[in-house]
């Protein structure tokens, strides 16, 4: 496929993943409120959001750090999802895999964080880098049962690259990584839960405490690209664990069922726990889901 | 402290005459529009559209001032649920669109409310809410209660009650967002058209203005 | 109880005392007896604890009251202790080294009588009002409604009655608060 | 040439005339005493060149009789030597002393003279009863010289050395009185030859006797109280003498005579005694508080080792220049040491705060004759240690080099301790050498020169002349050193033009060979970053005018290690650079003391490699290329011992504690070396030393995986440990310093792997490491000189004033943190592949937590330092200076340019690699993709996705949506509250509380507790071993006597 | 041994042996440089003893020609005790004296310090 239609193909897969993502935010508001006994939010709410904070009349910014963070954020989610296959077989939604592997993918999860956090610590704002201090510490530490996890996978597959990982899937539900390696998945599940902040780890945040945490200070075009950036990196993240444990994807619709699938599983969960605190959080995932990762890499080297 | 203004004022406090407009919307914008965007085609259903995205996302800052701060914290609830609108609480004014006067308002609050309200990004909307915001209602001769709100911020809309129930808020909203699609809501307009007449008001009433001007 | 205003009333000389209720006496002592009796009670008695300490304008005997409201926190009974203290020249001893939460009473008191207590920590400091500049509001000398209409003009056609006078109109000479309703 | 008689003869007759010399004045008496010293110098310099260009030894006999009846004295080559040294401390005493009230007085010329003629006889005689007689006659000589001290002090101590000396001389001459009788001869030489065939019971006890009596006066544990109080309570100027005459001269009679003792239970006494009292005495000396009390331990352990070596050298196993050696280094700098004490005057070591901080020629008097007493390169103790250890390795002594290198870790502890205090700053005006007269130095000064112009000399024998670049830094450095003149900016020109200097050397010379293996990449590293701080030295002037001429010498000496062949030439650079390290590292604020505890694990790693050097010596090995021979056991030793020592170096977890310290305290110039280069130095130690043991032998000696693997989680637990650590930290040089740590821990660990992919990953970290993390401590050292603070506390906001700084440290952050598209992130890939690819599975996960850890202090260093708040003090802070900025960007530059083609690195490594292992690490599928057994990735594809995506989102930004007013810094969401100051907005104290709180087990500081432990046991068998000498002459008797009934219970007296 | 000098060896001995209890034993600094004297006059004695041989004479040569005549010399050497410990007692006797003198000296300095002679109260100086 030559490169420009590869680009504009991955341009629209980026535009539709964004659109994507919004939709599910607001599928979980309305799951949220339906849960609470509420009528709650359309569920393009979302999108009434994105449009208004973009038709803000004014804004303000700080310094130039600033105003750079939220394309660090929205780079580091666009980034991110064109680095993973979304639907194998179909070359225009493989986007950019060819440049790296799973570890690529995984480092460059962090490339949105440290954006972010550099643009909200120079704000100024004291409740900035509290929020900053407690995303880091929770990533942390629930890097440890994710490493562990992919480590697993990795070994069993005995390749890095996403591709190769979703080829060992094939051939039925039961070659999922789900299944093969059920340890394995049950630790990365669980980091999932902190990967994606919400409760009961979504004291990053933590409204009514450090009002909205690091982005306290953004408003206006910059919200606007945060929350796209925040969305497309939900839905990269949803993709990764469909390629690496739902044995990826044949068809768009498989892809929309399965994602939704995992990202239910947060919902869900965030929907009946209450918070943890930084230290709880830390200290429960290098608890039983940790022994849940080594456990799962103890039966990749036993087999 | 004799100059109290004289002439009857509508809701929106109609400013004296020779009013300028202030300091920003000289550089780059005029109510709050830069001149590109003057010029656009279709610049009144794009405003439509823009409106209606502004009336359906209306994200209310977190703040109680009166006894009328207990009334909004029921909206979040099944038995009202103002979320169904597309409303939501913002702790930060920098992310917030409304802002609700509940209650009696101190001067020493005044002043933060003030902060607050030019923190937040245009277009902005104050709503007043129970009688103290309207007149003072019972607190009309305490020594440190300002008893016309919109003397010192532009009130878009009053509900009046002491209190008002939740319903009674929630169709204020409703009557605010009809406002906004209507594009009637525009005290932020008037608060930069006569940003010096409320200067001066609040400056009145806060008398160690120790403010800093930066903001503006 | 009483025991402890008759003994309070040898050591130190009282003015008058009364049992308001069971759980709360009342006593009243020169001014200057103040500390020494606060600092006895502390020391000496169940009354450990400040509870509060507030003033009262008594514009026409051009005094000021303090009170000062102690507490044995094991028996639920109180004791207050009440001194007048020339208005013309406002000031009492602090009591802040007994009670070191006296530090905020007296500044509030402070700020809203315009009573001065010497040595007394946060004297002058705003506390609760910001940039006042008139006569401390809760002297009864200061006019509130000509402050009201001087800096907080009123709407227009609101119109303001007497409470007095319009409860009296609505319920009767008597008004609505009597014994046989 | 002169008649040696009259080496003895005229000082004896001087000493006799002086009093009638002294009728025309003092000072023609003076002049005459130091004539008659000088006389002395040259005839036996005179003899002693001859005796060099191979003439025989000079036998005189006295009175006309021949040997057996008559007295013969002889002069070789030892003898002219030692006389000599006796001469010239002569001279320098006398010359120290010449304003002294007493000892500077007639009496005091005639005693001085006497002690010298006294030793010059104890060393030419060949008769034993003679030697009696020079040994009373010494003995009279410092009795007299003591007496005539004022204080107490000095009486007590002449009393009980009197007593003791007393004994001594009764066991000394029963002794000889005995062999007389046995033997029939008072001839030494006839003794020798005729001892062996007398066959009399009680030889043995004789023998002994005669033993007990010399070892008293050598001052040999335990027979040495008397003497360490000598050293304490007399004159220092006396005793420099008495080390100078009397102490060699005993020596050297203890080596006559101990020909007379044959026979491997002799030898194995002399060992012990001898080993013995150079451990006891360097414990004991360790919590001393008196400096020469302190000098007192030190010399008796230095004649214990000396008494230890002599019955290996006279079975031939240990060359004679080993003590030969160590006996000039220890009178250079006990003397030197000696004059320096008594000029300070501060007798206890507290007292030495600021010592000569206005003289450079004393403190470096001082520095020299410490290291010199601790047997550093290149002064003469050094030589002669390497050589005497050798001698023990090659016939399997291997404990008893383990108790040599264990007392000398003691040594360390307390002379750098000393020093430690001299290095620090005094808080009242320092005493020193305020006014000392030239004549009171020149001792010093001399001995000081004397060593390190000897030093040089083997050095060069060792390393090459002047033209090799390591010899030719090292000599610049050491000329800079004496330059005050100049200023710093000068001098840091000055240091660059030498390093580009060499470097063009280096380089044009190595076109023509193949530069690129291990040592040449290393190199290429040690060169560059050298020159990185030259530049940045344009810009911040160094603190101390020693800086430059001690970085000089420091890079030359890196440069020798990576130059040597040989193990001795390894060695010499390796302790070279421990010192000029350790030395630049105490120039910092507070750098004595962390500097102290850096010198002490530097000491322990250097003597444990020394340790691994004489395991593979042992075996014949002298060059690093010929370690590939070892097999077996021995292979496994060196390996372990080598391997433990440069995992000390590098701070492995266990023993990083001195890190943290030395990075933080050193100056803000030299932490970007230290932690840039010198710390990859171990790491070459690992590739070209360890490595090459570990590749063919180890691997069949022991399960190589199990050893390498634990090698490979002591760099994992490291990585680890030190990242937790680093987040925690409060001083934003301290977290680098752990960082540092942490990160070389990971490159160990990639070492470890012995892969070729893990060799690349290493030596790739290694480099990236050097790049980003001197980046770091650049753009800090920038903040620092500008702001004045280190604390993050009282940092903030500085983006708005140095956003060049900002930009290098945000660069510094995101390689360290190896977050793509910077070349950090090949480091990572690179790693984690060769973990996946050993099967390291465990590690690999663990490696990928520490890593994220990073991220904790990466953040917090940005943002503490760059963001958040401008402070009100730091409004008018300006740009870091723009030579910093220069050295700024000659470091991003390399990591830009790897991050877009990390081949420009990973090629060469290929062909390193290729060259050890046999295969590459990598390969590549097209010319970007790099690709392994796991996986693959394309750096310059990944910087074109992203930097395409910045600008993409940059257009939008700027395109769409108003523009933004840019509010004041005090204008954020403060709950509609006006922020009180910036100070208060500032979230960076305690920034990972809550971290904090979750990993609180693991942070108990146990490493620490077990090495104050350590400290806690040292300490307390010292102090507790101290009270040994209760300071009573009688209880001095009693031992002596008890030392002979446990020698005989040992069965010696047969 | 050769036979015939025992008595005076083992007086030697005990002499030497009797000096070294007074230097552990007593405590005044005189004693204790009486102890030395003792011990050097015991070593003395032994030395001398050592080279008894009994029935010799003296080693006194006064006959010229033999003087003249060194091969003589040495034969005659065998009808005298042994010269040489005569000589070196010689010797140690004044170097013995110079030493007792001396410390002699320290015990008066010791005195006008300390005004005591219990060498334990000379021991400040330790570990």
């Amino acid at each position: 496929m030559p490169l420009g239609i590869k680009i504009a193909w991955s341009f629209l897969g980026v535009l539709v993943a964004i659109a994507y993502g919004l939709v599910i935010a607001g599928i979980i508001r309305k799951v949220m409120a339906r849960i609470q006994g509420r009528i709650g939010p359309p569920v393009w709410q979302q999108f009434i959001d994105l449009g208004k904070v973009i038709f803000q009349r004014t804004a303000t910014r700080h310094g130039w750090m600033f105003y750079l963070a939220p394309i660090f954020r929205a780079g580091g989610g666009i980034g991110l999802y064109l680095l993973i296959p979304v639907v194998i077989g179909v070359p225009a939604l493989s986007n950019f895999s060819f440049n790296g592997d799973l570890l690529l993918v995984m480092y460059f999860i962090f490339f949105g964080s440290l954006g972010m956090a550099l643009g909200a610590a120079d704000s100024g704002h004291p409740h900035s880098p509290i929020g900053i201090s407690r995303g880091l510490s929770q990533m942390t530490a629930y890097e440890l049962p994710f490493a562990l996890a992919m480590v697993a996978l990795a070994a069993q597959v005995h390749s890095f690259s996403i591709h190769d990982i979703i080829m060992a899937q094939q051939g039925g539900i039961l070659h999922w990584n789900l299944f093969a390696n059920p340890l394995a998945a049950i630790a990365a599940f669980i980091a999932f839960l902190g990967m994606n902040m919400y409760a009961p780890f979504n004291i990053v945040g933590a409204p009514q405490e450090i009002p909205v945490g690091p982005p306290t200070e953004y408003n206006s075009i910059f919200l606007s690209l945060m929350m796209s950036g925040r969305a497309i990196l939900a839905v990269a993240k949803i993709v990764l664990y469909m390629d690496l444990f739902l044995g990826g994807a044949h068809s768009i619709l498989a892809a929309f069922v399965k994602t939704i699938i995992i990202y239910f599983w947060s919902v869900f969960v965030g929907a009946v726990f209450p918070r943890f605190r930084t230290e709880q959080a830390v200290r429960f995932f290098l608890g039983w889901p940790t022994v849940a990762g080594i456990a799962g890499v103890l039966l990749v080297l036993i087999r | 402290m004799d100059n109290k203004p004289k002439s009857t004022l509508p809701v929106l406090v109609e400013p004296p005459k020779g009013a300028q407009p202030h300091g920003p919307l000289g550089h780059g914008y005029f109510l709050g529009e830069t001149k590109r965007q003057q010029a656009l085609p279709m610049r009144e259903s794009l405003a439509k559209i823009k409106n209606w995205f502004r009336a359906n996302s209306l994200w209310v800052m977190a703040y109680g001032t009166g006894c009328g701060g207990i009334e909004l914290r029921p909206l979040t609830t099944a038995r009202f649920d103002f979320e169904r609108f597309g409303m939501a609480m913002r702790p930060t004014p920098r992310q917030s669109n409304v802002i609700i006067i509940s209650g009696y308002l101190a001067v020493k609050s005044l002043k933060r409310v003030i902060r607050a309200y030019e923190q937040m990004p245009s277009p902005k909307w104050v709503v007043g809410l129970g009688s103290c915001t309207i007149n003072g209602g019972m607190y009309w001769d305490s020594y440190n209660t300002i008893n016309r709100l919109d003397l010192y911020v532009p009130v878009d809309i009053y509900i009046a009650g002491c209190m008002p129930r939740p319903e009674a808020l929630l169709a204020g909203f409703g009557e605010l967002m009809k406002m906004i699609k209507r594009g009637e809501a525009n005290g932020w307009n008037h608060y930069l058209e006569n940003f010096d007449w409320y200067k001066e008001n609040q400056k009145k009433v806060i008398n160690d203005w120790n403010m800093p001007d930066y903001n503006w | 109880m009483m025991h402890i205003l008759d003994e309070i009333r040898e050591r130190f000389g009282a003015e008058w005392q009364n049992e308001q209720r069971p759980d709360l006496l009342q006593i009243g002592v020169q001014a200057k007896t103040i500390v020494p009796l606060l600092t006895w009670l502390k020391a000496h008695t169940p009354f450990v604890q400040l509870t509060h300490l507030s003033a009262v304008d008594w514009i026409e005997d051009g005094e000021f009251q303090l009170t000062y409201l102690l507490t044995d926190p094991k028996a639920h009974v109180s004791l207050m202790v009440c001194t007048r203290i020339d208005r013309e020249q406002a000031e009492a001893e602090s009591i802040h080294a007994l009670w070191p939460q006296a530090v905020t009473y007296e500044q509030e008191i402070n700020e809203m009588f315009g009573i001065h207590f010497p040595g007394s920590p946060r004297q002058g400091v705003p506390f609760i009002l910001e940039g006042w500049n008139d006569i401390p509001p809760m002297r009864r000398d200061f006019d509130t409604v000509a402050y009201m209409n001087s800096h907080h003009p009123s709407r227009p056609g609101r119109e303001h009655t007497d409470p007095r006078a319009y409860i009296g109109k609505v319920f009767g000479e008597r008004g609505y608060l009597h014994d046989d309703d | 040439m002169v008649n040696p008689i009259l080496l003895i003869g005229v000082p004896l007759a001087v000493a006799f005339l002086l009093p009638l010399v002294d009728m025309l004045g003092r000072r023609t008496a003076r002049a005459v005493h130091l004539l008659t010293l000088a006389f002395e110098l040259f005839v036996a310099g005179e003899w002693l060149v001859q005796f060099l260009h191979g003439a025989a030894a000079v036998n005189i006999i006295t009175g006309g009789w021949a040997p057996p009846i008559g007295i013969n004295l002889r002069l070789g080559p030892l003898e002219a030597a030692l006389v000599c040294l006796a001469a010239l401390t002569g001279i320098g005493s006398a010359l120290y002393l010449a304003h002294h009230e007493e000892v500077g007085s007639l009496r005091g010329l005639v005693i001085q003279l006497l002690l010298v003629t006294g030793a010059i006889g104890l060393i030419m005689t060949r008769d034993v009863f003679n030697t009696f007689v020079f040994l009373e006659i010494s003995g009279i000589g410092t009795y007299s010289i003591v007496i005539f001290g004022k204080e107490r002090s000095a009486l007590e101590a002449g009393f009980k050395y009197i007593a003791l000396g007393g004994a001594a001389s009764t066991f000394f001459l029963l002794g000889v009185a005995f062999l007389y009788k046995i033997t029939g001869t008072l001839n030494l030489d006839d003794m020798i030859h005729k001892l062996p065939m007398a066959v009399v019971a009680g030889t043995g006890t004789v023998l002994l006797l005669l033993m007990v009596g010399i070892m008293s006066e050598l001052k040999l544990f335990p027979l040495n109280g008397p003497a360490i109080d000598l050293y304490d309570g007399v004159e220092p100027g006396v005793m420099a003498l008495i080390v100078g005459t009397t102490v060699n001269a005993l020596f050297f009679v203890f080596w006559k005579i101990s020909a007379l003792y044959t026979g491997p239970a002799w030898a194995a006494m002399f060992a012990s005694v001898g080993m013995t009292t150079f451990l006891v005495c360097n414990v004991l000396a360790i919590r001393q508080t008196r400096v020469r009390r302190m000098l007192g331990y030190s010399s008796s352990a230095q004649i214990g080792l000396l008494v230890f070596l002599v019955p290996f050298v006279k079975s031939g196993e240990v060359a004679l220049s080993a003590i030969a050696l160590l006996l000039v280094n220890h009178t250079f700098a006990k003397a030197g040491l000696l004059w320096l004490a008594g000029t300070h005057g501060g007798e206890k070591i507290k007292e030495w705060k600021g010592a000569f901080s206005d003289s450079l020629a004393l403190r470096i008097a001082l520095a020299t004759f410490v290291l010199a007493m601790t047997g550093l390169p290149p002064f003469p103790g050094f030589w002669g240690k390497w050589q005497a250890l050798v001698g023990l390795a090659q016939h399997g002594h291997g404990w008893w080099i383990g108790a040599v290198l264990v007392g000398s870790l003691f040594e360390f502890v307390y002379y750098f301790g000393w020093l430690k205090e001299a290095l620090t700053p005094a808080e009242t005006v320092p005493r020193g050498a305020v006014g000392s007269p030239l004549s009171e130095v020149f001792g010093s000064l001399l001995y000081a020169g004397l060593a390190i112009a000897l030093g040089a000399k083997v050095l060069m024998q060792v390393w090459g002349g002047f033209k090799t670049p390591a010899i030719f830094l090292g000599a610049a450095g050491f000329v800079l050193l004496f330059i005050r003149a100049l200023p710093e900016r000068f001098k840091a020109a000055l240091t660059l033009v030498a390093v580009a200097w060499v470097a063009w050397g280096v380089f044009a010379g190595a076109r023509a060979c193949p530069l690129w293996d291990i040592r040449g990449f290393f190199l290429v590293m040690v060169l560059f970053g050298a020159f990185v701080i030259s530049v940045a030295g344009l810009g911040i002037p160094a603190e101390r005018g020693s800086f430059w001429g001690l970085f000089l010498i420091l890079v030359g000496s890196i440069i020798g290690i990576l130059y040597s062949s040989s193990l001795l030439g390894f060695f010499a650079g390796w302790e070279l650079m421990t010192w000029s390290s350790y030395l630049l590292v105490s120039q910092g604020r507070h750098g004595p003391k962390a500097g102290y505890l850096y010198m002490l694990f530097a000491a322990a790693a250097g003597l444990l490699v020394l340790g691994g050097m004489m395991v593979a010596e042992s075996a014949g090995v002298t060059t690093l290329a010929a370690l590939v021979s070892l097999s077996g056991g021995v292979a496994l030793a060196a390996w372990g011992l080598l391997a433990v020592g440069f995992a000390v170096k590098v701070a492995s977890w266990g023993a990083h504690i001195w890190a943290p310290g030395a990075y933080a305290e050193s100056p803000d110039l030299f932490t970007p070396f230290l932690s840039g280069v010198i710390s990859k130095i171990p790491i070459f130690g690992l590739a070209a030393v360890v490595a090459r043991i570990a590749a063919p032998s180890v691997a069949t000696a022991i399960s190589s995986i199990s050893v390498a693997h634990i090698l490979g989680w002591v760099g994992g637990l490291t990585a680890f440990g030190m990242t937790l650590l680093a987040v925690f930290q409060e001083d934003m040089k301290k977290l680098l310093a752990y960082s540092s740590v942490g990160q070389v821990g990971y490159v160990v660990l990639a070492m470890a792997l012995l892969t070729p992919l893990g060799w690349t990953a290493a030596l790739y970290y290694a480099v990236n490491h050097f790049l980003f993390k001197g980046l770091l401590f650049l753009a800090i050292a920038g903040v620092i000189y500008r702001t004045g603070v280190r604390t993050f506390a009282d940092t903030g906001g500085l983006i708005k004033r140095m956003p060049l700084s900002f930009i290098a440290v945000l660069i510094g952050i995101i390689a360290l943190a190896g977050v793509p598209p910077l070349s950090g992130f090949a480091g990572k890939w690179l790693l984690y592949e060769a973990l996946m690819d050993k099967g390291w599975l465990f590690l690999t996960a663990f490696m990928m937590l520490a890593s994220v850890m990073a991220f904790l202090y990466c953040f917090r260093l940005i943002h503490s330092i760059f963001l958040g708040q401008l402070k009100d003090k730091d409004r008018n802070v300006r740009e870091a200076p723009w030579p910093l900025l220069l050295a700024e960007l000659l470091m991003v530059i390399p990591i830009l340019a790897l991050s877009v083609r990390p081949q420009l690195l990973i090629e060469p490594l290929q062909h390193l690699v290729t060259g050890v292992f046999g295969v590459p690490g990598v390969r590549f599928a097209s010319a970007a993709t790099m690709t392994t057994h796991f996986g693959y990735f394309n750096a310059a594809a990944m910087m074109a996705l992203v930097v395409v995506l910045f600008l993409v989102l940059l257009f939008i930004l700027l395109t769409v949506g108003p523009k933004p007013t840019k509010v004041k810094q005090l204008d954020i969401v403060y709950a509609a509250e006006v922020p009180p100051s910036p100070e208060e907005l500032q979230y960076a104290w305690a920034f990972y509380r809550p971290y904090e709180r979750a990993f609180a087990p693991l942070l108990k500081a146990r490493v620490t507790a077990f090495w104050h432990g350590v400290v806690d046991v040292v300490e307390g068998v010292a102090e507790a071993g101290r009270r040994f000498y209760t300071g009573n002459a009688q209880t001095y008797v009693l031992y002596s006597v008890l030392f002979i009934l446990v020698l005989a219970a040992f069965g010696l007296a047969r | 041994m050769m036979a015939g000098n025992e008595l005076y060896v083992a007086t030697g001995l005990i002499v030497i042996l009797i000096g070294f209890a007074t230097v552990l034993v007593k405590r005044n600094l005189l004693k204790i440089v009486i102890g030395f004297s003792l011990i050097d006059s015991g070593t003395n004695l032994l030395i001398v003893a050592l080279g008894f041989y009994p029935g010799r004479t003296a080693p006194i040569v006064n006959n010229p020609d033999m003087l003249a005549n060194r091969a003589s010399l040495l034969v005659n050497t065998a009808k005298v005790v042994d010269p040489v410990p005569q000589a070196l007692v010689l010797t140690a006797i004044v170097i013995g004296v110079g030493v007792t003198a001396l410390m002699l000296a320290y015990v008066v300095r010791l005195y006008a310090t300390g005004k005591t002679l219990d060498v334990r109260q000379f021991g400040r100086m330790k570990w």
